[in-house]
C-alpha cells in the first residue's frame, strides 16, 4: 500500500539536504559554540552562518533572530516575554479565538498572574476584524498577537493592516507564523511586526527546534532563564546541529515559494472542487480565497473525525481532524466553534494540508478513498437515516 | 493508542445496522457530544437472538458497539444485562483512559434497549 | 595535530550507536506523535519506550519523566513550575550559590516577581551544609534546589541528606543532575528528590533535548504553556529523533556507568598527580574525595585563562576557565568566587573534564604542554616577577 | 571570535620582556579585573627606540600589547602620543565588542610609561 501523507501542517519529513547538512554537528564538528577553543568557534560559525540565513529571509538583522526549542516555545518567549518585561506599561493583552494553543494558554497563564486578556472573535471564515482591534486597544494594551495563518482552517489574517494599526499606536505586536514560514513569502518590515514564531518541522526541518524574530529596541524578558546564549534572551546550550536544519530547510522553502506555492494551489484546487462534486452535506472550512495554498478543511455532516481518519488510514492515509477525539480533549476544536460551526458538525472536521511530494495522482486516489470511507461510516451513522434529503448510494 | 482487538472491530465492524422489526431498541449520547450510539434487537424465547448497531463516535465507540453485540449474541435478557461498559473494554483488550467514560457507552445503550424490550413486552402482555 | 578533547563537562559528541537510533526519526519515521494514523503511532510507540528507559534507569515511573529542549529548560521548569503552581502555599525557595546559571538566573527572575531567594553560602570546596538548609527553612518554604554536582568544580554535594530533610518536612526538592548523568548512579527514590533534571549533550546524546524528572503528585505548571504534549506539562512537537537519542545514550552510560568511572578516575588521578608534581603556584579547586571522577579543577597564579585556553587550542586541547574573558561577563567564575578564591587566581582557572576516549598517552601530552603553556604565559606576567619563590625556569 | 591578525599577534607576541635601563614605564589595570598591562619603553632622541611588554591578561590583551609596540617602535613621542586604543583595535583587524574596554589598553599604558619618561627627563634636567 503507498502511503499518502496529506498532514503537511502537523509536521513534516526532514529533506535529505537538511539532513546532510545538520551530520557534521551531531559528530565531528560536536562543539559548545560558548567554547573558546577551534572546535567550539567552528560550532559558533555554524550558528553565526545560519542567524544570517534566517535573518536574511525575514528581512531582519542577525541580531534580531533568537533559536528556540520550537514554535510553541517560540510563542511562549515572545508573550511571556513582552508581558513581564513591560508589566510596568500595563498589564493588557490582546489576542485572537483562533489562535494556537502555544498562545491561548500563554495567555490564560498571564491571566491567572495579574494579566488582562481580550480575546477577540472571528467572522465565519475564522478571519479577525482590523478595527476590532483598534477599538480593543486601551492605554493599558501592551501587546497583540494574531497569527499569520491558522493552522486548522488555513485562513490568513489581515497582518499588514493589524500591524500598521499597532506600529502607529505602539503597541507590541507578535504574529505566530508556524504555519506560514515556507509557504507564504515573509518580510517582517512589510508585516509591520515586533515579533514571529516559525517553527522547522513545518518546513521540512527537524523538530524541536523553532526561532523567534525580535525587532531591535523590542523589551523581552527572557524565557527560559540562565546562560548568555542568544544574547542573553535564551539560555541553554543551542542545538547546533537543528539550528543549522532549520537554516537549511527555512533557505530551501523559502527559496522555492513561487513555483510550491502554484503547484500546492493548482493540488489544493483539485481536492476542493471534487469533494464538492462528489459528496454532499459538507461545508468547506476558512476563507475562500484568504487561505493557505495548501489547507483544505472540511467538516461531513452525520459522521465523526477520528473515524473518518482512522479509515483513511487503513487506505494508507494520513490527515487530521479538529475532532475532540483526536485532541485528547472533550471538546470539538475551538476554531470551528469560534467561527460559528455547530458542534456536531465540527466533529466531522477533516484537515487535509498538501506538501511538496504530493501528486495528482494522489489527489485522485484519496477522493475516491473519501467518497468511500463516508458513504461507509454515514451507513452507520444513526443521524444519516434522519435527513431527509438522503442522497444516493 | 488503540489494542489490536479494538483496531480489528474497527476496520471490520460486526452487526451494523438496524435489526427489521426490532422488539427493543436503545439510544445514548448526543451529536454535540460526538458520540451517539443505538442497539436494536431481536429477542426470542427470551433470548437475544440478534443484534445490530448504528453509531456516530470514534473508533473506540464503533468498535465497542461492535463488540458488545459480539457478546450478546444468544444470551438471555438476564445475561445480557449484567454486561457492563468495563466489561467490553476488557474484551477489547482495554481502550485509552480517555476513552473509557465516552465512547464506552455501548452496554448503556443495550440497558436501554432491554428496557425498551421489556416495556413493549409489558404493554403486549397487558393489552 | 591530534586533538584532545577535556571538555567533556562542556558537551559532548554524539555516539555513532545514538546517531543511528536517532536517524529514522528524521525521515521515514518523521510522524507527529499526536496524529492517531500509523506514522503518528509509530512516533509515539518510540516516544514511549524512550520514556520508559528514562524511567526505569532513574527508578522512576514513566508518568514522572517529562522531555524538555535542554538542561537549562529542565530547571526552568521545575523552578518556575513549582513556584508559580505552589504560590498559595508559599514564597520562599532556597537554593545554593554555586549552582548553575539556569537555576541562578531564574531565581533572580522569581526574585523580581514576588518570590524570596535564600542563596545558601558553600565552604571552600563548594560543598552546601544540610544543616544550612534545615535552618533556613521557613513556613513558606516551597522549594529547595541544590544541584547534584557541580559543573564548574565536580563538588558532589551530600544530596541524599539534604532530601531526606526536605521529604520529612514535606518541602519540594529539586537537584539539578546534569553533570551526574551518565556519571554517576542515579536512583530518584534514593536521592529523595521531587525533581531532577538532565541534558542529553553531557552524555554523547544530542543537543537541545533534556529530561525532567516529577515526582508524581508534585503540583507544577507548564513552562511552555500550550498543546497536551507530555501530560500536559510541556507543550510543543516533540523533538522525537531527539528524545530517542537521549534515551539511547543514557542507557548506553548508565550501563558502562562502572567500568567508565574506574576508568575516568584513573586518568584523573593521573593528571591531578602531574600538575600537582610538575607545577608550582597551583590550587586545586573542589572537594578532594566528593567529587567527580571526570573533573579537575586548578588554578594557575599569574595568568589568565583565556590566554591559557587558546595557548592549549593552539595545541590541539580543547578545555575551559571559570575566567570572566571567557564567559562574556567582567567577573570570573560565581562558582570559584563563592568557595572564597580570591578573584585575581579565579582568572587563572582551569577546568579539565575527561571522557570515554581519553587515554593515558594524551594524558601525558597534556602535561607537557601545560608545563611549557605555563610558563610561556607566566614569563610574560607582570605578577610573576614580583612573587619571591620564583621556581626554576 | 578573534581576527586572524590578534590570532597571530598572540600567538607569536612580538617583544615581550622588559627593556633594561628603562627611560619610562607604565602599567594599567589590576589583577581582580583579570587585565594587567606593563610597558617599558627606551628612548633616543625623542624617538622611541625599544619597546617591550608584560601582560596578565586575556588573548586580546596579548595581542593588544604586542601590536602596539610594533606600531610605536621607531615612533617620535609626538607620534606615539597619537596613538589610541581604537588604533590598536583597528590595526588588528577589530576587537570582540565585549573584549574593547577592558583588554584594549595598551596605548593607556604606553601614555603612563611616555608621562613616566617625560617627567623624569624633566627631573634629570632640573637636577
Ligand atoms: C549543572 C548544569 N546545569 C544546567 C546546564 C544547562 O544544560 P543545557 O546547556 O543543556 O541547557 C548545564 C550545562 O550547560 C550544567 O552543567
Ligand atoms: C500555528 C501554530 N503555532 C504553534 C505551533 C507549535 O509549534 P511546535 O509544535 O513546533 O511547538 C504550531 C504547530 O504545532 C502551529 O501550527
Amino acid at each position: 500500500m503507498n502511503r499518502i501523507y496529506l498532514d503537511h501542517a502537523a509536521t513534516t519529513a526532514v529533506r535529505p539536504e537538511v539532513l546532510e547538512a545538520m551530520l557534521p554537528y551531531f559528530t565531528e564538528k560536536y562543539g559548545n559554540p560558548s567554547s573558546v577553543y577551534s572546535l567550539g568557534r567552528e560550532a559558533r560559525r555554524a550558528l553565526d552562518e545560519a542567524r544570517a540565513t534566517v535573518a536574511d529571509l525575514l528581512g531582519a538583522d542577525e541580531r534580531e533572530i533568537v533559536f528556540t526549542g520550537g514554535g510553541s516555545e517560540a510563542d511562549n518567549l515572545a508573550i511571556k516575554g513582552v508581558a513581564f518585561a513591560n508589566r510596568h506599561k500595563g498589564n493588557h493583552i490582546i489576542t485572537s479565538a483562533v489562535e494556537h494553543h502555544a498562545v491561548l494558554d500563554t495567555m490564560h497563564f498571564l491571566e491567572r498572574n495579574g494579566f488582562r486578556i481580550t480575546v477577540l472573535p472571528v467572522d465565519s471564515y475564522g478571519m479577525v476584524d482590523p478595527n476590532q482591534v483598534a477599538e480593543a486597544l486601551t492605554d493599558d494594551t501592551i501587546l497583540v498577537s494574531i497569527m499569520h495563518a491558522n493552522n486548522e482552517v488555513g485562513t490568513i489574517q489581515p497582518i499588514e493592516e493589524i500591524g500598521r494599526i499597532l506600529a502607529e499606536k505602539k503597541v507590541y505586536f507578535h504574529t505566530d507564523a508556524v504555519q506560514t514560514a515556507g509557504i507564504l513569502p515573509i518580510n517582517v518590515a512589510e508585516l509591520h511586526c515586533d515579533l514571529l514564531s516559525l517553527s522547522a518541522h513545518k518546513f521540512y526541518g527537524p523538530k524541536g527546534v523553532g526561532a523567534l524574530y525580535v525587532k531591535r529596541g523590542t523589551k523581552i524578558e527572557p524565557h527560559i532563564h540562565g546562560g548568555a546564549q542568544e544574547r542573553k534572551r535564551r539560555a541553554g546550550t543551542e542545538n547546533v546541529a537543528g539550528i543549522v536544519g532549520l537554516a537549511k530547510a527555512f533557505a530551501l522553502a523559502q527559496g522555492e515559494i513561487e513555483t510550491s506555492a502554484a503547484k500546492l494551489t493548482a493540488l489544493r484546487d483539485r481536492l476542493w472542487d471534487g469533494i464538492a462534486a462528489r459528496i454532499d452535506h459538507v461545508r468547506f472550512n476558512g476563507h475562500p480565497t484568504q487561505r493557505l495554498p495548501n489547507n483544505v478543511n472540511v467538516c461531513f455532516s452525520f459522521i465523526e473525525g477520528e473515524a473518518l481518519l482512522l479509515n483513511l488510514d487503513m487506505h494508507g492515509i494520513a490527515a487530521s481532524s479538529g475532532s475532540a477525539c483526536t485532541s485528547g480533549s472533550l471538546e470539538p476544536s475551538h476554531v470551528l466553534v469560534a467561527m460559528g460551526v455547530p458542534p456536531e458538525i465540527a466533529h466531522g472536521s477533516l484537515r487535509l494540508t498538501l506538501g511538496r511530494e504530493n501528486t495528482e495522482e494522489e489527489i485522485d486516489t484519496v477522493l475516491d478513498v473519501l467518497v468511500e470511507v463516508v458513504a461507509k461510516l454515514r451507513d452507520m451513522s444513526p443521524l444519516y437515516e434522519e435527513t431527509p434529503s438522503k442522497p444516493l448510494p | 493508542m488503540y489494542s489490536e482487538r479494538v483496531m480489528e472491530h474497527f476496520t471490520n465492524p460486526r452487526n451494523v445496522g438496524e435489526v427489521e422489526q426490532a422488539d427493543g431498541e436503545g439510544q445514548v449520547g448526543n451529536p454535540i457530544c460526538g458520540d451517539i450510539m443505538k442497539l436494536s434487537i431481536k429477542v426470542e424465547d427470551d433470548r437475544i437472538v440478534d443484534i445490530k448497531f448504528k453509531t456516530f463516535g470514534c473508533g473506540a465507540a464503533i468498535a465497542s458497539c461492535s463488540m458488545l453485540t459480539e457478546m450478546v449474541k444468544g444470551k438471555t435478557i438476564e445475561e445480557a444485562r449484567a454486561i457492563t461498559n468495563r466489561d467490553v473494554a476488557e474484551a477489547l483488550g482495554g481502550l485509552p483512559s480517555v476513552k473509557m467514560h465516552c465512547s464506552n457507552l455501548a452496554a448503556d445503550a443495550l440497558q436501554l434497549a432491554i428496557d425498551d424490550y421489556l416495556s413493549k413486552k409489558e404493554e403486549g402482555s397487558n393489552a
